[in-house]
């Protein structure tokens, strides 16, 4: 950022104190800022600006202001200078096509120009509020949160939504981030199974499990079962699995 | 005062650091009926008018707060019992002017305006509660779109975004500058 | 109210967030003397009471404050709750989503994928008891860890987090969401 590197010089009115909220740059909060002072100052109507002495002047000001690391206002100067070269390329004066280079530069300046007014009006209002004070000593708030959490998984999911789409590639699909350990998972219930001849789900994972491990054990006891290692069962949906050893299989290594 | 309501909003109001809304107002109260808490609104905003009082009733961001007057502002400020907030630099205001007008929108358009970087203005007015998020653009990058917040409205003693002139109103009118109507 | 006095002070004591000595409230006009300081707390102190006010004027420790009257103070803490349900606002809970669905995950994590700075967020988050801080990464600065907590799980109705739809299905789940309660 730009700012960091200028020299800090607070607005002639005051407006910035001690505490700092936001340190101005200079006198001027922009190139636009100093563009439109210098118009003022000239006189000079903004529809018809004489491009080559606000720019000579513009960079008088800039070198003056020790501006010379600002690369906004910078790359107004060269705006400036590149306006100035296309003003003097020769045209045909029955041009009707002929666009006027100073025409964007006329639009941000009116652009500007009118933020500045509602600026004025928001200063007013800020002073006119700043000058009242609110009632400052405020009773203990209430137990800390007596009213429950509103709060629906539907909201949650909904956000999940908002983050997909605002995230440009979505990598929401990991949602385990650590590495599976299925291998480590089967070790586990070999040798659970090599002690027990049956055991249950909840027997080879611990409550504080982590989502990896429940996922790894899942894909351990289905890889065990696929090769015929074990046997799976769950009487109902939810209930307790059921590992069980296969006994031809046991019996065969 | 003379009816209960009025001095049961006047307790509310002295217990609340921020604007309260009229909604609010009724319901402290289970039998009051809204007429009935706006007419003890204007009772009490009349007793603090009327009857020689340092502070005074104003409808500020959709609600109603109490404030003390301006002509005590100095006397309290140099007994030091409390002290005015610093004023917002030019380059906070000229974001906020803009955000004000154009929300929601991003940071490149506010750049583009004021012709200046203002990440880290952006960053202190949201740090302020002034501004907030509001969303993400479509397109390229999906960018931030800011808003003002109710905070906004109370400190530049505003009842609503419409309370600031009309684009049209300005000196200057400007073609791209979105009708006053559509700023909510 | 009569006096200038009076409404200096009422101004004064509104302003204040500490009970006010009496020298600190003499020290607010050069010409008043500590007499006509008394005199006017009493002034105001009666208008209080005589003139059907909410408020009252009392002396506690350490000088003079301003303070609702202790009968409205339920109806206004009741009021304040109901008007103010504890809904997350749209920031924490993205914040709550991305963490539920990414834990263990940093800080910068987050504010990477947020595009805006978290910390204010993470730590409601985690004063509501909806995240903890579940470890440290490895690397510079070893930043803190966040995960969701069983408080979390409770509030969404879910036995664990395998429960919560996978991004896959969320097109599905997002047109089908049912009540908080049903969701199993």
């Amino acid at each position: 950022m730009v700012a960091e590197k200028m020299t800090f010089v607070a607005p002639p009115d005051g407006s910035v104190a001690h505490g700092t909220f936001v340190v101005e740059l200079t006198h001027f909060s922009g190139p636009l800022d100093l563009l439109l002072s210098l118009i003022r100052d000239e006189q000079i109507d903004i529809r018809d600006i004489p491009i080559a002495r606000i720019a000579e002047q513009f960079l008088a000001r800039i070198s003056t202001l020790e501006l010379d690391e600002a690369a906004e206002y910078l790359e107004m100067a060269a705006r400036l200078l590149r306006i100035k070269a296309q003003m003097l390329l020769p045209r045909n004066e029955n041009d009707e096509a002929w666009e006027d280079p100073r025409a964007e530069l006329v639009r941000r300046l009116l652009e500007y120009q009118q933020m500045r007014e509602i600026v004025d009006v928001l200063d007013i209002r800020a002073e006119a509020r700043r000058n009242r004070f609110a009632r400052a000593f405020l009773p203990e708030q209430p137990a800390p949160p007596a009213a429950p959490l509103a709060l629906s998984l539907g909201e949650l999911l909904n956000a999940v939504d908002r983050i997909i789409r605002a995230v440009r590639t979505p990598s929401m699909h990991d949602v385990i981030p650590r590495a599976l350990d299925v291998d480590g998972a089967m070790n586990t219930v070999r040798g659970m199974m090599a002690a027990h001849a049956n055991a249950r789900w909840t027997d080879l994972l611990a409550p504080s499990s982590e989502p990896w491990e429940v996922l790894s054990l899942l894909l351990a006891l289905l890889e065990l079962a696929r090769r015929g290692e074990i046997r799976l069962a769950q009487p109902r949906p939810f209930a307790n699995v059921e590992i069980a050893r296969d006994v031809a299989a046991s019996e065969a290594a | 005062m003379t009816s209960p309501l009025a001095k049961l909003l006047e307790a509310a109001l002295f217990a609340s650091a921020r604007p309260v809304t009229a909604d609010e107002l009724t319901a402290l109260d289970d039998s009051a009926t809204s007429d009935e808490v706006a007419a003890a609104i204007t009772e009490l905003r009349e007793h603090y008018d009327g009857d020689g009082h340092g502070v005074e009733l104003l409808e500020v961001a959709g609600g109603w707060q109490i404030l003390t007057r301006p002509e005590y502002t100095e006397a309290i400020e140099r007994a030091q019992l409390a002290a005015r907030p610093h004023r917002l630099s030019a380059a906070a205001l000229e974001t906020l002017a803009i955000i004000a007008y154009r929300q929601p929108l991003g940071r490149a358009e506010i750049e583009e305006i004021r012709g200046v970087a203002v990440g880290g203005v952006l960053k202190s007015l949201h740090d302020r509660g002034l501004i907030e998020v509001t969303g993400r653009a479509e397109g390229l990058g999906r960018p931030l779109l800011y808003g003002t917040t109710a905070l906004f409205l109370e400190q530049f003693a505003l009842r609503h975004l419409e309370e600031l002139p009309r684009a049209d109103e300005l000196a200057i009118a400007l073609r791209t500058v979105a009708p006053a109507g559509s700023v909510t």
